[in-house]
């Protein structure tokens, strides 16, 4: 029997090494594992690479991963927020590499990589800063900047229920960059809010299809230490 | 005399269409939206996956995930849909939606936007979705100050911080004026109050044309 | 207030112009807006261009476009079927043009139409006849094929339920090509079963949001000429 | 002795490792679910838009729109999931799909595939999801007779029909046996009944390798 249901946060993400790349759904304050992230600052793994759309504000969440120095990398579009305080702190002492990416080039790279695609042409940034050092193409008569699949090792992503088969759906704009992550990485961990019976989410609604998911955790199992 | 945040956004609330899709930027633009007259049904996108966004909620009623581009609570109207980033910025990017309102730090006479970088380099930068937003909307509306702060010109011959987008601002909305990006160059198209052409054009870093009778 | 919904399927196509390219849905038998295609034909607009993954079967449907000669060029993956009787006809001929697309690949280019991006490197296709004058490009070690954005002018799409908005909802397998076509085409025209009010379809399960549909006609409504 | 259509499927089955996402192509392909040991749970997907297909529906439970991609009439299994077309082959050219089991005209020792078009010009060409598949897949497995009706053998050095994907089978099973494309060549893994490794080999058009032992 097919069951993608993990009993705790901290095994879910115990495979994740020094070094490798995270991507971590979520938008503000909407749409964020926070329980997996926890999981995984106490997990310890060095030298992240984290996508995420922001860089973290406050302590906690991302911004818990740059406080304990495990995130070598963050590729993001908007990495400067109110609160942002450790990713500026890092930033300014040169411990932290930014890459900056629009945001909507930053989605269509993770769901390039989910969907095969090597990369592609986008008008977005053509003739900026951000484009600089990367190959165009005029194309009927428009400009385009060349962007390449971002895929990652790992993505944790935030649902709001799943199946043993690790269908999931979501809550209003929690969505975000949940569903294209789920389907960028090697290894994809979803923190849900309930597990439900398969077969009882509605086919015609489900966002992400058990295909993409390998582990999901529900809120309520065991959870991180204290 | 120069119109009020409040007022600027005023101003443009009467150039959206009634049945338009409409993208609000952060701060000032979100403004816009209080000033949509009641008998025009205007449907605005938020770009973390939302189409149908309505007013903030009642204390209490928060959904914790339905959330703004600037993070403020919302809700959906009746008739609205969530999708996820990926489709999102598709719609954005693929030219579907019809007007997008952004504040810029400066415009050129050309309809350059640079609105997401200064010179500053020891401050981290951020992009957001300001590129998407600008070269994907149909049409790009400004609003803004027409001056900066120490009342140097922010509408310039070209801009001297780095681009958003090249040639993509259709009109600026400003405390003095409105402005139409043209072929020929940039054409007055109001002067608020009693502003006198003469009066914006010395605040101005380029030439303007004066408004068409 | 927003009203798509059009009275008419006549109607809802009059604009079509001799010359225009148009996307129709549809997969097999599943899907396919058969009474927009029949309101198509009876307007009669020539030298279409038709967008569509198989190339009609029997005397209905996209057949009888071809069948009155209405088609000059065929973009699809899948023409010869058991019962392509008018494009096999018209091919020997060479009274029909044909572009013969991947699946995969044609939905991806419609999509990439709706979705803003000028071209993306596909691995599908590669070192085969379809690649043949194509620009290819190594990433990563992998070889891809350089494939173009397909737009339209007009998308006619077959969806079970809408509102007033043009907000879609589909049944079962019927999504197929219906979703990423309704967002390529110039104009889109979706034939649906009923149309509820509006804030009746579930925000959570639209799966075409009313920004990429300008027509909704139903069935029950003043149809075709008999 | 040669394996019927049916029996070689059997085979196939034997190799679908519990839990697979699978997909599986038109004609004899389709046959091998029939096959899958009841203690295997294996998710089968269908390009058209569906992961999870479920058997074939009661006389008059017929849904429509409910089709697999050979047109016939399917239902959905219990955690099942529709998508479009666009998401399925972003699934599949995604490499998500566990396994592909595709028919073929011709395979290379190269694990070259052609299966979508022959020599003959003047019949118009079709292809479909073959190349998406074929690229795409983790891992692809062909079944197939080992020669053609007039004996000739599909097996070959190199394919002389036009390439649906280069360098993708992994695996072959035909009416005489079961191989291996590997770094070293075509390898047997199975001789069926009492084949024997030159009979076999007399029908194939390019070297094989033994069994390993």
């Amino acid at each position: 029997m097919i069951n993608k249901v993990w009993d705790s946060f901290a095994s879910a993400v115990a495979d994740v090494k020094d070094g490798d790349s995270v991507m971590i759904g979520g938008f503000g304050s909407s749409g964020f594992p926070l329980q997996l992230i926890e999981a995984l600052r106490q997990h310890g793994a060095r030298d992240l690479t984290v996508i995420s759309n922001n860089a973290g504000v406050g302590d906690e969440g991302i911004a818990s991963l740059l406080k304990d120095r495990l995130v070598r990398k963050i590729v993001c579009s908007f990495p400067r927020s109110a609160g942002s305080v450790w990713f500026e702190r890092l930033y300014e002492e040169g411990a932290i590499e930014l890459e900056l990416v629009p945001q909507g080039t930053l989605a269509e790279r993770i769901r390039a990589a989910g969907a095969g695609i090597g990369g592609f042409y986008t008008p977005t940034g053509y003739g900026t800063r951000l484009a600089e050092g990367k190959e165009t193409k005029v194309i009927n008569g428009r400009g385009y900047v060349l962007e390449t699949a971002l895929p990652a090792d790992v993505a944790l992503i935030k649902a709001q229920r799943a199946d043993a088969w690790g269908n999931l759906i979501y809550n209003t704009a929690g969505r975000n960059f949940n569903p294209p992550m789920a389907t960028a990485a090697a290894l994809t961990v979803a923190e849900v809010e309930r597990v439900d019976a398969v077969g009882d989410l509605d086919p015609e609604c489900i966002v992400t299809p058990g295909i993409f998911v390998d582990r999901v955790v529900a809120h309520g199992m065991k959870g991180v230490a204290e | 005399m120069r119109l009020k945040p409040a007022e600027i956004a005023e101003r443009v609330a009467q150039d959206i269409p009634d049945g338009a899709y409409v993208n609000l930027g952060i701060g000032m633009p979100t403004m816009v939206a209080n000033y949509v007259s009641d008998d025009r049904q205007v449907i605005y996108q938020s770009e973390n996956g939302i189409l149908g966004v309505g007013p903030a909620p009642a204390p209490g009623e928060e959904d914790p995930d339905l959330i703004n581009a600037g993070k403020q609570f919302v809700t959906l109207l009746p008739g609205g849909a969530y999708f996820d980033n990926a489709e999102s910025f598709a719609m954005m990017r693929g030219g579907h939606l019809d007007l997008a309102v952004l504040g810029a730090f400066q415009v050129s006479e050309k309809g350059d936007l640079a609105n997401w970088a200064t010179n500053n380099d020891t401050y981290p930068p951020a992009v957001g979705g300001a590129m998407d937003l600008a070269v994907g909307a149909k049409q790009v509306f400004v609003i803004m100050s027409h001056t900066t702060k120490s009342g140097e010109p922010k509408i310039l011959e070209s801009c001297n911080y780095p681009l958003t987008g090249a040639a993509v601002v259709k009109r600026i909305y400003t405390d003095l004026a409105v402005l139409d990006v043209t072929d020929q160059g940039l054409r007055v198209r109001q002067l608020h109050g009693d502003n006198t052409f003469d009066e914006v054009q010395a605040l101005t870093g380029a030439t303007l044309l004066p408004a068409l009778s």
